[in-house]
């Protein structure tokens, strides 16, 4: 299960002169599901592109199954399939557009039943939708058949840029079953792209996250973003809220050129109250604003907003039920600016 | 002299041998009329005429022409000038018609059944040419293989007999530029000529009146006259292509 | 006026006495059409996609060369053409002048520009994200082409309609190449432009009328393509 | 603010034989914010369309401030604003894009800081943005582009088409700010669709929600979806979980065609076990996914799966801390069959 | 052979010796296709919009009559016009045989049908979406014309191209309506098939090149709307 899948080297893009992905090294082991997060225009729908061998990074290489491969390459072809963030539905029927990747594979065998199943699995009734055209359906139904059409080739390796968007939770429930079953069935490797974080932490085993075209791997860490207030050049400030000036994060000192600050998750702590003098220069006051639960119930990812700045924690139920914590409760959230990197 | 004008139609032959733009500006000068024409297949041309489009005609098809009138469309026919038609061919002239009369010729071009090229477009050429072939007894070959009928003007058709090394008949007039652009090593030549019958007769015709009411009468009859003025039938006699006279002014002085 | 009407009674004559001239005429158009509407689709459809797909140095003005071509005037076509196949012209020994085979050769010079400037502008149109979509199920580049112009196949097919009107109408190549042979390489447009100059004007409007008919037939045959 | 704005009579809607909508009245209120929720393919959308005159219903009028509206009237045209599900950008820059509706007004006084606020308001920054070209835009930011271009005009009436579907947490929160300014400074009505359900219950006042083409309002309801086992023809019966015939809730008798099974939320009881003979057909096992905050942290949304029947609760904070409800927690469900109505 | 380098040569001569006769054809072949071209773009720009845009009953066949339209003969084209405006037509008393107004008003019968159908199948293609995006924007019947066309306006772009081509390039209406007189209504397609008539093929040539060039500066002018 760890053999490497993908393998990114000094991946740099560019739109016109405007850097959007800036990846110094990125590896994706065979057969796991990575969640992709970050907030828009930070360059996931980029990553996913150059990663489908659909775009052609400006710089670097990517290497799949130790190789490198390039846009086109016949051996990708078949094993790389991305489903884009506007899916774009031919002009057919939805049954055509389920069976063209199998067309041109030439892969035609028991074709009905393929289509039948990978609508099943979207959770798209097969005599409902099969002979519908392509313009005869809803945001969410057009946005499932093309998950479908990408499910039903079984590939290697399958790339999901924002496969709930406008997807009902019903749905996305079953999307993420059939995520899973593919990892089951034959060992697909997926990434997936999306802002319904509870769902994402529900579906993935490992996360990055990608700020201003920049990847903090592992999802233990948060961004605390930009701007900085470098006024006092050793003591750079993160105000909260959007204009006025009051509560604030004391950031370390030291910052550098296009750096962010970054903490770890576990350094941050939650208290029902402030604690005077105890050497953690932060102390913010934040509200609850939903808790979802992980992957298998062994933790509770917990959103918690200060004013304009939000951030999740996994918590695990032993603590959360300690604190007493819930949804709209108000609390406190401690650390030092010792922790803080710039990364 | 701008408000008199006069609108001609005309043959293509007077129109593409330089004819015209030689001659109407002496025309305007003298009169002080100005004149415009538009050059197309004669049977086109009548038709002008006879729908009231234009006001004068220039043509070269006399049993036409005086059916025309007959019919009340046209007026005053006025001969003005003619050239003449020649059969033209292969230098090697395989049916070998050279010197013959034109009768003969014809005859023997049917027997041989050489491929012979005919403009086919009703125009006063092909007018005269269907003649021939029934002066010569000859129910028209429409239908036979070696009678190609091209539908074209008569360089076009010229070029046709070349390619096809067969024969045609032409006017000298289109000949001798035909000659002048083969640079004098032309595959074809004058194989018959001279017989009267060949002889291509130009006339002026006014609109009947009666018919085309609006029509300016007066404007082209005074054309007519001077076509068949002195002057006038001099410069024609002096006009030259390529050095060599292409038109013989013949009108009768009233 | 009355020769219109004359010319549509004429028409209706024609066709029902199986006039041969113009039997041999429709043949001869038909024959001729067909192929250089083939030929140019087939080269046209594919150099447009590559024009209207790709972005390359250069784009712009080979867009602008062609646009021009369309402009090309058909006798200067035919005369293009005669100085290749003339006898004595560099193709002179294939004996095509005054052939059909003539013909279609000028008419396919004809309809390239238009078949091809149509379809590069159409294919300009796709959404990027098809070719994203493509690209990402597999695609290879054959399948690329036939999938993006089967999707725009609305646009394609005006391409198609306005090339072969431009090919079915033109005058100036069938006269200049074919020579208007009766029997032979009359096409519909020749014959019209020789009846007219004749002075026959019902007649070239019956023809006329004719050559509408056969247009109105394909279109027809080809409306089953057309969206509903 | 209790003035009507919208009125629907018997709208009815069919894409072909297909009815996609059966409305027999609804009301909105002038300067609320009501929130339409459903699965994919209810009619959402649909109903978006029609209300914003932009589609004309096969059956039945709509009225506008009392009025009898159609598609093109221009007293409509500058007062109801949709932001569609898939937002067309015009292939023109990000600034014309947002200054189209107002140029269409001839209302250009002003037109740089309105449009500059207007992209302030989604979270994109002006000098960054408004020279781009349509094309030049992550997903994310043509949705807000998009939404920003339906702020500017200050329409009487907004109807947000998932406006939040791409968006990142901070935007939708931003998004959400927006919608409730537009409600306060110039006395907005607006009608959300969205499937991000805990986004959507803190923007909304009222909320709507749709099932198979009809309205169930109040969003008090529970839709118990079909489909239902008839064998029994008394006792209707809904299965859970796709294939396996175990769990089930028994449904109330006297089913009839085309009808659904509905529940109010209060009459559904949470307990930590099952209870032996109370008298209540169901105890239904399920797991507690998702609890959030709801507007103004006097309620938690609950979500609890059970199998693939999901079903969303407000607890008060109270009830949720005795019970020691977190999410991954295993709780029962209790109602009775004779609480479920056929409507 | 030889005739097409001779042309070539012919044709910087007349440009450059500023040849009356050639000028003159110039300024003719520009003012009637420009008039030509602003009122079939005026009247066909719209009326393909509405049959692109809406769904109407009989739409599939009125766009296949349409079709047909685009395979009008030129001559015949020509005649039908010639019928109006001859003098004993209904429309004889405002002169306008064997005058460029006449030549004009042929041409917009031709390139009309062309700039319509490219039009209405380019509108065809536009996303629905946009249609809903104009309306819940508030646009009314004419912002929604004008944006729509503007949106499509690389498509729109090469209707008028082809259309341009075609009516610069006809001859039989220039012929049968204009009728080739020198210095008036001689334009360069009638003076080519003047010359080639003629047997000069060369100048035939020459002309073809001048005329060539024409759309090629008209082209390069229009270049500037291209997509990049
Ligand atoms: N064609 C383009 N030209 C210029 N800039 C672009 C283009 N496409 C994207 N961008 C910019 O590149 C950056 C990364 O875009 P990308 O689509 O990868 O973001 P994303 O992470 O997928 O965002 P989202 O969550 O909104 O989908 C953004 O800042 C965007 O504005
Ligand atoms: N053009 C069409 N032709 C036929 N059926 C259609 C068409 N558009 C939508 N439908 C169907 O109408 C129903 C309602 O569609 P609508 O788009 O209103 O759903 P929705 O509630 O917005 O769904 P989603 O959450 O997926 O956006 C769906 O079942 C859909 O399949
Ligand atoms: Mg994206
Ligand atoms: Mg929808």
């Amino acid at each position: 299960m760890s053999e490497i899948s993908y393998k990114l080297n000094h991946i740099q893009h560019y739109y016109g002169d405007k850097k959007v992905l800036d990846i110094d090294g990125l590896q994706i082991c065979r057969g796991s599901i990575t969640g992709l997060t970050g907030p828009n225009g930070s360059g996931k729908s980029t990553l996913l592109k150059i990663m489908a061998f659909a775009l052609k990074p400006t710089h670097g290489q990517v290497w799949l199954n130790g190789r490198k491969e390039f846009v086109l390459s016949p051996r990708v072809r078949s094993k790389v399939t991305l489903l884009t963030q506007k899916p774009y539905l031919l002009k057919r029927s939805v049954f055509d557009n389920i069976a063209y990747g199998l067309k041109i594979r030439k892969d035609m065998g028991d074709i009905e039943n393929r289509v039948k199943d990978a609508l099943k699995s979207v959770g798209l009734a097969h005599g409902d939708f099969a002979r519908r055209q392509w313009h005869e359906l809803s945001g969410g139904e057009a946005q499932r058949v093309a998950m479908a059409a990408r499910l039903v080739l079984q590939p290697e390796v399958l790339l999901l840029d924002e496969p709930v968007a406008s997807v009902d939770t019903k749905s996305a429930e079953q999307i993420r079953k059939a995520s899973l079953a593919a990892r089951k069935n034959w060992g697909c490797t997926l990434i997936i792209a999306s802002h319904d974080l509870p769902w994402l932490y529900e579906c993935s085993d490992t996360r990055i996250s990608i700020f201003q075209g920049q990847i903090f791997s592992t999802g233990t860490e948060n961004i605390i973003p930009p701007p900085y207030d470098l006024s006092q050049k050793n003591h750079p400030v993160k105000w909260l809220g959007q204009n006025e000036k009051s509560e604030h994060i004391h950031l370390a000192p030291g910052k550098k050129n296009n750096k962010f600050a970054i903490i770890q998750k576990e350094k941050i702590h939650i208290r029902l109250e402030k604690e005077k003098a105890n050497g953690w220069e932060n102390q913010i006051t934040g509200q609850i604003t939903s808790m979802v639960m992980e992957k298998n119930a062994e933790l509770i990812m917990t959103t918690i907003q200060a004013k304009d700045f939000f951030i999740d924690i996994s918590l695990s139920p032993d603590q959360a039920e300690n604190l007493k914590l819930l949804p709209g409760k108000k609390i406190i959230l401690m650390f030092s600016s010792r922790d803080i990197e710039w990364r | 002299a701008s408000d008199k004008s006069l609108m001609m139609a005309t043959t293509t032959s007077t129109d593409n041998t330089g004819l015209l733009d030689y001659l109407i500006p002496h025309f305007e000068q003298e009169t002080g009329i100005a004149l415009k024409w538009t050059a197309t297949g004669t049977g086109k041309a009548l038709k002008l005429g006879q729908n009231c489009d234009v006001d004068v005609l220039l043509v070269h098809a006399p049993a036409a022409e005086k059916a025309y009138i007959k019919k009340g469309y046209g007026k005053d026919r006025r001969e003005i000038m003619y050239n003449d038609f020649v059969i033209i061919g292969p230098v090697s002239d395989p049916a070998k018609i050279k010197g013959k009369n034109i009768s003969d010729a014809l005859l023997t071009i049917k027997n041989h059944k050489s491929p012979f090229m005919s403009r086919g477009d009703d125009s006063g050429t092909n007018k005269k040419e269907k003649l021939l072939w029934k002066n010569a007894g000859i129910k028209m070959p429409d239908q036979e293989i070696w009678y190609v009928q091209t539908g074209q003007g008569m360089l076009a058709t010229i070029n046709v007999a070349q390619e096809r090394a067969g024969y045609t008949m032409t006017d000298r007039g289109t000949y001798i530029k035909y000659q002048a652009q083969q640079g004098g090593k032309a595959p074809l030549k004058i194989l018959v000529e001279g017989d009267k019958i060949l002889l291509n007769q130009y006339s002026v015709l006014t609109l009947n009146p009666a018919n085309c009411p609006r029509a300016k009468y007066d404007l082209a009859l005074d054309f007519s006259n001077w076509m068949a003025s002195k002057s006038a039938q001099k410069l024609i006699g002096d006009f030259r292509l390529l050095g060599q006279k292409l038109f013989i002014p013949n009108a009768k002085q009233l | 006026m009355d020769f219109l009407v004359a010319g549509f009674i004429k028409a209706v004559e024609l066709l029902i006495n199986f006039d041969q001239g113009t039997w041999s005429a429709i043949c001869a158009t038909l024959r001729v059409s067909t192929c250089s509407m083939l030929l140019s689709l087939g080269a046209g459809l594919p150099a447009g996609f590559l024009l209207g797909y790709f972005d390359f140095k250069g784009k712009r003005a080979l867009r602008t060369v062609l646009d021009t071509l369309l402009s090309l005037p058909t006798v200067s076509v035919g005369l293009l053409v005669y100085a290749f196949i003339a006898s004595r012209g560099p193709l002179g020994q294939f004996e095509l002048l005054f052939t059909l085979t003539g013909i279609a050769i000028g008419q396919t010079i004809l309809a390239f520009p238009i078949v091809t400037a149509i379809t590069a502008s159409v294919v300009e149109g796709i959404d990027p994200e098809l070719k994203l979509t493509l690209l990402s199920l597999g695609a290879g580049k054959k399948n690329i082409i036939t999938t993006c112009l089967w999707e725009v196949r609305y646009g394609l097919l005006a391409a198609a309609v306005t090339a072969y009107g431009r090919v079915l109408t033109e005058v100036g190549i069938s006269m200049m190449v074919g020579g208007n042979i009766k029997y032979h390489t009359r096409t519909i447009t020749t014959a019209i432009a020789l009846e007219t100059n004749k002075g026959l004007f019902a007649d070239g409007i019956a023809l006329g009328i004719v050559l509408i008919s056969i247009a109105f037939a394909v279109n027809i045959s080809l409306s089953f393509l057309r969206k509903k």
